[in-house]
C-alpha cells in the first residue's frame, strides 16, 4: 500500500476516503496533483491505468423511529447522489501502485477536469466515461461520443435511463419484457401467453 | 506418303485439309486463320479452369486443407461450378461509374492477353504467327493490359479502384524495365526477334542430328539458355519480373486485399469479374510460355526419334506437351511462391525493380556479350561459363548488399533482467 | 519525460506552389478485409501515404457494463468470455480476480495451477494466430495463419475438454474454477505443449528471417518508449516499445512468482518488435506450462462458500497480464447481489489510442499491419 | 545472402505441402458429415430438461418448477410456469418449460445453479431452421430427455449425477433449498 500521507500534506483540499482507499480531488486541482504524482520521484505515478464513471442516485431512506410517545415517526435520510471519475494510476518506472483518485461532481452537471493532458492513456476512456454518462471532461482535447453514434442522444450508463421503446420480438417474453411487448405490439398475442 | 510422325501430326493433319482448299486462295487463307486461332481460344481456357483447380488444390494442400472435393472427384469439377456460379451472378455497375470505360476493360485486358499467345512456338512449324518480330510484338501488346487495369480502377468511380489503377500503371511500367532487358540478352545471342529462332538456337542441331539416341535426347536439353550463366540469371530475373507483370503475389499490390479490398476489381462482378479472372491467368501462360521460349528452350525436351523414321526432325513425343509441361511447371512455381510470401509495399516494389532487378538486368547483358566473344574449347565455354557465373553471383550479393542498407537486419533480443 | 503529454505529431504535406494535390479520404471498414471485425478507419491519403487517421468504432457495442450492473456476480462471468472471444479463460480469471479481490475470497491451490494452465494456454493460441494474423495483413495468403490455426485447435481441444466450450469457456469461478480437470486432461496437456516447440520452429523459420517481413516490419509504425507509457499502452506493445512490464511480474497475481520465465523487451518498438515479442512470449509460455504441469497438487479447485455471495460495500480494481496486454476490472458494490459498478478496462480498446501517431507518414499498406500488430478484438474494444 | 529467409520459408511450406499427403497431422481436417462431427464427451450446447423413467417422461421429470434456473440464467432465456392441480394448488411441476434458444448463451449457469439436477448440458448441435421465433423456441416436450440419453452424451457426468441422487435419497425427506440471494 502506498504512503498517501505527503500528498494530503502538500495538497491540502485533497481528501482520503478510506473505505475506498482513494483521494477525493477537487476540479480546480486535479491537473496540479496528477502532474505532481506524475513527476514527483517518490511516486512516478506515470500510467493510468483505469479510468471508470460512476453513477450514484439519489437515496431516499424511510426509517420509522418509535417515538417516546408510543406514535412512530418516519425519518427521512436523504443521500445525494454523485457522478465521480474514478482513475487508477500505477507507476511503470517504480513498478508500484495503485493510487485511487476520484473526482466527484453533481448528477445534474457533472463537470470535471480532464486528465487528458497528463496522461494520453485517459483520453478514449474519457471519451467513453463522456460518452455513456454525460460526464463533461474540461480539457479534453477530442470530447466526442466514442462507442455510440454521434446522433445518439442519451446517456445509457446512467441508473435513470429509460431503455428507448425499439423492441424486437422474442418468443419468450415474461414479465418486463412482456409488458414492453404488449405496449409494442398491442394486437399480437405471443405463443406463451396462449400456452399460459 | 511419308511416315507418320507424331510431332508433325497436327500440322500435317492441317495442311492436308488446306490442301482441298488449293482452288480457293481466298477461302484458304480464312480456314488457316480459324484452324490456328480456334485452337489458342478453345486450349486457354481449358487451361486457365485446370490452373485455378491446381491453384486450390496445391494452396490447400500448402495451408494443410484438403481443398475443394466436393464437386466431382478431388473436386475437379469445381471450375466448372466457379463457372457457372459466376454467370449467374449480378453484373453490378456502379452508378456513378463511368459505363463505357467500365464495360470495356475487361474485353480491353482480354484481347491482347489472348492475342500474344499468337507469337509462341508451340511447337516446331505451330506458330499461329509467325513474326519477323514476335518478341516485339508480344512485349507491345502485353503492355496495354496496364491500360486496361487503369481503365477498370479509374472508371469505377471506387477510390480502392483508383488506388488500384495507380498502383497498377507504376508497377507494370516499371517492371517492364527488367523484363524486356533481360530478354534483351536472349535476343542479342541469337540475332534475332523471331521466337521459332530462339527456340532453334537453344537446339545442338549437330547432336540431334546424330544417330545416338542418348546425344539426341541431350542435344534437346543442353543448348537451353537457363544453362548459361546470362541465361540462368536472366531467366530469374524474367521470372520476377514477370510475376509482377501478371500482378500475381508477391507483387499483387493492385489487388492487394488485405490494404485496398480488391484494388481495381472492387467493382467488377459476374461476367465481367470472370473475363478479368481469366485475362490475368491467360497473360500469365502467356508471359510463361515466353520465357520458356526464351529461356528453357520452347517445345524441346528429352525426345528421340520415333523408331520407324529417319528423319531428324521427326520426334515420338509432340513438342507441344514439352512447352505445356514447362508452362504448367512455371505455373507451379508461382502457385508455390503465392503459398509463401507476404506481399511487398509499394515503394519497396519501385525500389526493387529500379535498384535491383534493372541493374542486375544490365550487368547481365554486359556478362552476355562477354560470354558470347570469350574463347571456347571445342566449342565449350570454358572461359565464359564461370567468370560469368562469378560476375553474375558477385554483382547479385552486391547490388543485394547495397540494396538491404542498414536499416533491416536480424534483431538481438534481450531479456528484462 | 516531458512535463505535458506526448501530443499527436503532425504530418506536413508538401505544398509548393508548383504542386498542388488532393488529399483523398477513404473509410477503411467497417466492411474491409483487414479491418479486424467491424473497426473503421478514416484514413486521409497524400498519395498513398497517411496523412490523417481516426479509429471509429462502437458498432459492435453492446454496452456490456449496463447488462453487468442490472445482472447478479456470477451472471456477468459468462458475458466477459465473449469480451475478447480469443481469450475467454484470461477474461474469466480477470473478472474473478477482481470479485475475489473485493469479497477477500481465497482460492484453492490446484485451481490456481489451472488458472495458470489456461491463461497460458491462452496466450500460446492468442499470440499464435494474431502472427497469423498479422502475416494476413501483410498480403501472405493465409498460410502462416491456418498453421497457427492447425496448432490452436489442439488448444481449444483441451479447452473443451475441461470447459465444455471451444472458445465461450466461462470455466472460472469466484474462489477457484468450476469444475476439476478430467482423468487425462493433464497428460494431453502436457503432449500438446511439448509438441508445441517445434510448431514454433517451423513458423519462426517461414517468417523470421523472410526478407519481405523483414523489410516490410522493420521501422514502421514505430512506437517511442515515452509516448507508449505516456498512453497507457500495455502488454506486447508495450514491452516491444522495450518498456519491462509485464503484470506476471509486477503484480504477481495468482502464483506467477512461482515460475521462472523472462520477460523479452524490444528495443525499437516498430512492427518487427511486436511480431517477435510475441514469438518470444510464446516461447516463454511453453517454459512456463512446462513447470506448472510438473508441480500441479492434488486438491479442491473451488471454495464451496463462494457461490451465491453477496459482498460488502467496497470497491476493487483486479487486473492481470491477459495476451493483449492489461485486462482490468473496476468493480463497486453497495451490498446488493448485483455489482453498482462494473467497468472493464479493455487492453487493445486503449492501444488503440496511439494508432494515428504509429500510422502518420507512413503507406497505407503500413496502415494495415500497424492496426495488426496492435492486436485488437472488436469483441473488447466495443464491448 | 539476400533471398536465404525467403527459400527457407518455401522450403517450409514444400515440406507441409508433401507432408499433407503422409502424415494425419498435417491434414488435420475432418470431413463432416461423412467422417463424424466434432462434439465429443464434455461438448456442451443447450440446455435440456431430464427425466427418470421412460414410460412416464412428464411423471418422472425431476424439474419442480422452482424457477432458480429462470432467475439467474444470464440471457433470461428460460421461462417457466408452475403447473396448478384441480384445487388450485401448486403441483411441483412446470406447466410451460420454454427455452429460448436463439437467446440461450450454453453457459451452463442453469445447471450450476439447480438444486434438483434436472437440467443437464446437450450437445446437438444441428439445431438450424427456417423459422426465426417459434422453431428457436424449444418447449416442455422438446427439452424432456431421459436420464439413458444423459448418460449416453456425457456418461461420466451422468455417473456422478446419479451417485449423488442415490445419496441425497439415503437422506430423510430433502428439503428444497431455498433459492439463494
Amino acid at each position: 500500500m502506498i504512503d498517501l500521507a505527503p500528498i494530503l500534506a502538500k495538497f491540502p483540499p485533497v481528501k482520503h476516503d478510506a473505505a475506498a482507499n482513494a483521494l477525493i480531488v477537487p476540479q480546480a486541482l486535479a491537473l496540479e496533483v496528477a502532474k505532481w504524482l506524475r513527476d514527483d520521484p517518490a511516486y512516478r505515478m506515470d500510467y493510468a491505468s483505469n479510468v471508470a464513471g460512476v453513477d450514484t442516485l439519489p437515496v431516499e431512506k424511510k426509517t420509522k423511529v418509535k417515538q417516546p410517545d408510543g406514535t412512530d415517526k418516519e425519518i427521512v435520510t436523504k443521500k445525494p447522489g454523485s457522478m465521480e471519475v474514478v482513475y487508477h494510476l500505477y507507476s511503470m518506472a517504480l513498478k508500484h501502485g495503485p493510487i485511487t483518485i476520484k473526482q466527484v461532481t453533481t448528477r445534474e452537471n457533472p463537470v470535471v477536469t480532464s486528465l487528458t493532458p497528463i496522461y494520453r492513456g485517459a483520453e478514449f476512456q474519457e471519451r467513453e466515461a463522456f460518452d455513456l454518462y454525460g460526464i463533461q471532461f474540461e480539457g479534453h482535447p477530442d470530447l466526442r461520443r466514442i462507442l455510440m453514434w454521434d446522433e445518439f442522444k442519451d446517456f445509457p450508463m446512467r441508473k435513470d435511463y429509460v431503455e428507448p421503446d425499439d423492441y424486437e420480438y422474442e418468443p419468450t417474453p415474461h414479465d418486463a419484457v412482456l409488458a414492453k411487448a404488449k405496449a409494442h405490439y398491442p394486437k399480437a398475442s405471443t405463443s406463451t401467453e396462449a400456452a399460459s | 506418303m511419308t511416315p507418320i510422325n507424331p510431332d508433325q501430326l497436327i500440322v500435317q493433319l492441317t495442311q492436308w485439309a488446306l490442301s482441298f482448299l488449293d482452288s480457293y486462295p481466298l477461302v484458304a487463307v480464312l480456314v488457316a486463320i480459324l484452324l490456328s486461332t480456334v485452337p489458342l481460344i478453345a486450349v486457354f481456357p481449358g487451361c486457365f479452369a485446370i490452373t485455378t483447380w491446381l491453384e486450390r488444390k496445391g494452396l490447400a494442400r500448402i495451408q494443410n486443407r484438403i481443398g475443394p472435393n466436393r464437386t466431382g472427384p478431388l473436386g475437379i469439377l469445381q471450375p466448372a461450378a466457379d463457372g457457372i456460379k459466376m454467370l449467374l451472378k449480378e453484373d453490378i455497375v456502379p452508378k456513378t461509374s463511368d459505363r463505357l470505360a467500365h464495360f470495356l476493360a475487361p474485353v480491353v485486358l482480354m484481347v491482347p492477353a489472348f492475342t500474344i499467345l499468337s507469337v509462341l512456338p508451340f511447337n516446331r512449324n505451330m506458330i499461329p504467327a509467325a513474326v519477323d518480330t514476335g518478341v516485339i510484338l508480344f512485349f507491345a501488346l502485353g503492355s496495354v493490359s496496364t491500360l486496361a487495369v487503369f481503365m477498370a480502377g479509374w472508371s469505377s468511380r471506387n477510390k480502392y479502384s483508383l488506388l488500384g489503377g495507380m498502383r497498377a500503371i507504376a508497377q507494370m511500367v516499371s517492371y517492364e524495365l527488367p523484363l524486356v532487358l533481360s530478354g534483351v540478352t536472349v535476343i542479342m545471342m541469337t540475332g534475332s526477334l523471331d521466337t521459332t529462332k530462339i527456340v532453334a538456337q537453344q537446339q545442338l542441331s549437330e547432336w540431334i542430328q546424330s544417330s545416338n539416341a542418348g546425344l539426341q535426347c541431350l542435344g534437346q536439353i543442353i543448348g537451353w539458355n537457363v544453362f548459361t550463366p546470362w541465361g540462368f540469371a536472366g531467366f530469374l530475373i524474367f521470372f520476377v519480373a514477370s510475376l509482377a507483370e501478371i500482378n500475381r503475389c508477391p507483387f499483387d499490390l493492385p489487388e492487394a486485399d488485405s490494404e485496398i479490398v480488391a484494388g481495381h476489381l472492387t467493382e467488377y462482378s459476374g461476367f465481367k469479374y470472370a473475363l478479368f479472372f481469366m485475362s490475368e491467368y491467360v497473360s500469365a501462360f502467356a508471359i510463361n510460355g515466353l520465357s520458356t521460349t526464351l529461356f528453357l528452350g520452347g517445345w524441346s525436351g528429352p525426345n528421340i526419334r520415333p523408331p520407324w523414321s529417319d528423319d531428324p526432325n521427326a520426334l515420338l513425343i509432340p513438342g507441344f506437351v514439352w512447352f505445356f509441361a514447362k508452362m504448367f511447371a512455371l505455373m507451379l512455381v508461382m502457385i508455390w511462391i503465392r503459398g509463401t510470401l507476404p506481399r511487398l509495399r509499394v515503394d519497396h516494389l519501385m525500389g526493387f525493380a529500379w535498384k535491383f532487378l534493372l541493374p542486375l538486368a544490365i550487368m547481365n547483358i554486359f556478362v552476355g556479350g562477354f560470354y558470347y566473344y570469350a574463347p571456347r574449347w571445342h566449342g565449350i565455354p570454358v572461359v565464359g561459363w564461370p567468370i560469368g557465373f562469378l560476375v553474375m553471383y558477385l554483382s547479385y550479393e552486391c547490388i543485394g548488399r547495397l540494396n538491404r542498407g542498414p536499416k533491416t537486419a536480424q534483431r538481438v533480443y534481450h531479456y528484462a533482467s | 519525460m516531458s512535463t505535458e503529454t506526448i501530443a499527436p505529431r503532425e504530418y506536413q504535406i508538401y505544398s509548393g506552389d508548383d504542386l498542388r494535390t488532393n488529399v483523398l479520404e477513404i473509410s477503411m471498414g467497417p466492411q474491409h478485409p483487414s479491418t479486424h471485425g467491424v473497426f473503421r478507419m478514416d484514413v486521409s491519403l497524400d498519395g498513398e501515404t497517411v496523412v490523417k487517421l481516426k479509429p471509429v468504432f462502437g458498432y459492435l457495442h453492446r454496452n456490456h457494463e449496463k447488462i453487468a450492473e442490472t445482472t447478479s456476480y456470477l451472471g456477468s462471468m459468462p458475458y466477459t468470455d465473449r469480451l475478447d472471444y480469443f481469450c475467454s479463460m484470461t477474461n474469466n480469471w480477470a473478472y474473478a480476480l477482481a470479485v475475489e479481490k473485493m469479497a477477500g475470497l481465497a482460492v484453492p491451490e490446484r485451481a490456481e495451477y489451472i488458472r495458470v494452465i489456461m491463461a497460458e494456454l491462452t496466450r500460446l493460441q492468442n499470440h499464435a494466430s494474431l502472427v497469423g494474423f498479422l502475416t494476413n495483413d501483410l498480403g501472405a495468403s493465409g498460410t502462416p495463419l491456418l498453421y497457427a490455426i492447425r496448432e490452436r485447435e489442439h488448444i481449444l481441444d483441451l479447452f473443451e475438454w475441461a470447459s465444455g466450450a471451444r472458445m465461450m469457456c466461462n470455466y472460472m469461478r469466484f474462489g477457484g474454477v468450476r469444475n476439476d480437470l478430467p482423468s487425462g486432461w493433464l497428460a494431453q496437456c502436457k503432449k500438446v505443449v511439448d509438441d508445441f516447440p517445434a510448431f514454433m520452429d517451423e513458423f519462426e523459420t517461414l517468417l523470421t528471417g523472410n526478407e519481405i517481413i523483414l523489410s516490410r516490419c522493420q521501422n514502421v509504425g514505430v512506437l517511442p518508449r515515452d509516448l507508449a507509457i505516456n498512453a497507457s499502452i500495455t502488454g506486447p506493445c508495450l514491452r516491444a516499445s522495450g518498456v519491462d512490464y509485464d503484470l506476471r511480474k509486477v503484480d504477481k497475481y495468482g502464483i506467477y512468482d512461482r515460475f521462472d520465465f523472462k520477460v523479452p523487451l524490444g528495443s525499437v518498438g516498430d512492427c518487427y518488435d511486436r511480431f517477435m515479442i510475441r514469438l518470444l512470449e510464446m516461447r516463454e509460455s511453453v517454459k512456463i506450462l512446462k513447470q506448472a504441469l510438473a508441480t500441479i497438487p492434488e486438491g479442491p479447485v473451488n471454495d464451496s462458500k463462494a457461490r451465491n455471495f453477496r459482498p460488502k460495500p467496497a470497491e476493487a480494481y483486479g487486473r492481470i497480464e491477459g495476451p493483449k496486454g492489461e485486462l482490468g476490472f473496476y468493480l463497486v458494490s453497495d451490498g446488493t447481489p448485483k455489482p453498482h459498478r462494473y467497468h472493464v478496462r479493455p487492453p487493445s480498446f486503449i492501444n488503440l489510442t496511439v494508432l494515428e501517431d504509429m500510422c502518420l507518414g507512413q503507406k497505407i499498406a503500413d496502415a494495415v499491419i500497424v492496426l495488426g500488430s496492435i492486436d485488437i478484438v472488436l469483441g473488447e474494444v466495443d464491448r | 545472402m539476400l533471398g536465404i529467409g525467403i527459400l527457407k520459408g518455401m522450403v517450409v511450406t514444400a515440406k507441409n505441402f508433401f507432408g499433407s499427403f503422409v502424415n494425419k497431422r498435417l491434414l488435420p481436417t475432418i470431413q463432416y458429415p461423412e467422417a463424424g462431427n466434432s462434439v465429443t464427451l464434455f461438448s456442451r450446447n443447450i440446455p435440456f430438461l431430464v427425466y427418470d423413467n421412460d414410460e412416464d417422461p412428464l411423471g418422472t421429470m425431476r424439474c419442480v418448477a422452482c424457477k432458480i434456473c429462470e432467475k439467474e440464467c444470464p440471457p433470461q432465456c428460460i421461462y417457466i410456469v408452475m403447473e396448478k392441480d384441480a384445487n388450485g394448488k401448486p403441483a411441483k411441476r412446470p406447466k410451460v418449460f420454454d427455452i429460448d434458444i436463439s437467446v440461450c448463451m450454453g453457459c451452463q449457469i442453469c445447471v450450476e445453479v439447480c438444486p434438483f439436477e434436472s437440467i443437464k448440458m446437450d450437445s446437438t448441435f444441428e439445431l438450424s431452421t427456417p423459422d426465426r421465433f417459434e422453431g428457436l423456441l424449444l418447449k416442455r416436450e422438446h427439452l424432456l430427455k431421459s436420464n439413458t440419453y444423459f448418460h449416453k452424451i456425457h456418461p461420466d457426468e451422468a455417473q456422478e449425477v446419479d451417485d449423488r441422487l442415490a445419496a441425497k435419497q439415503k437422506k430423510p425427506a430433502p428439503t428444497p433449498s431455498t433459492p439463494a440471494a
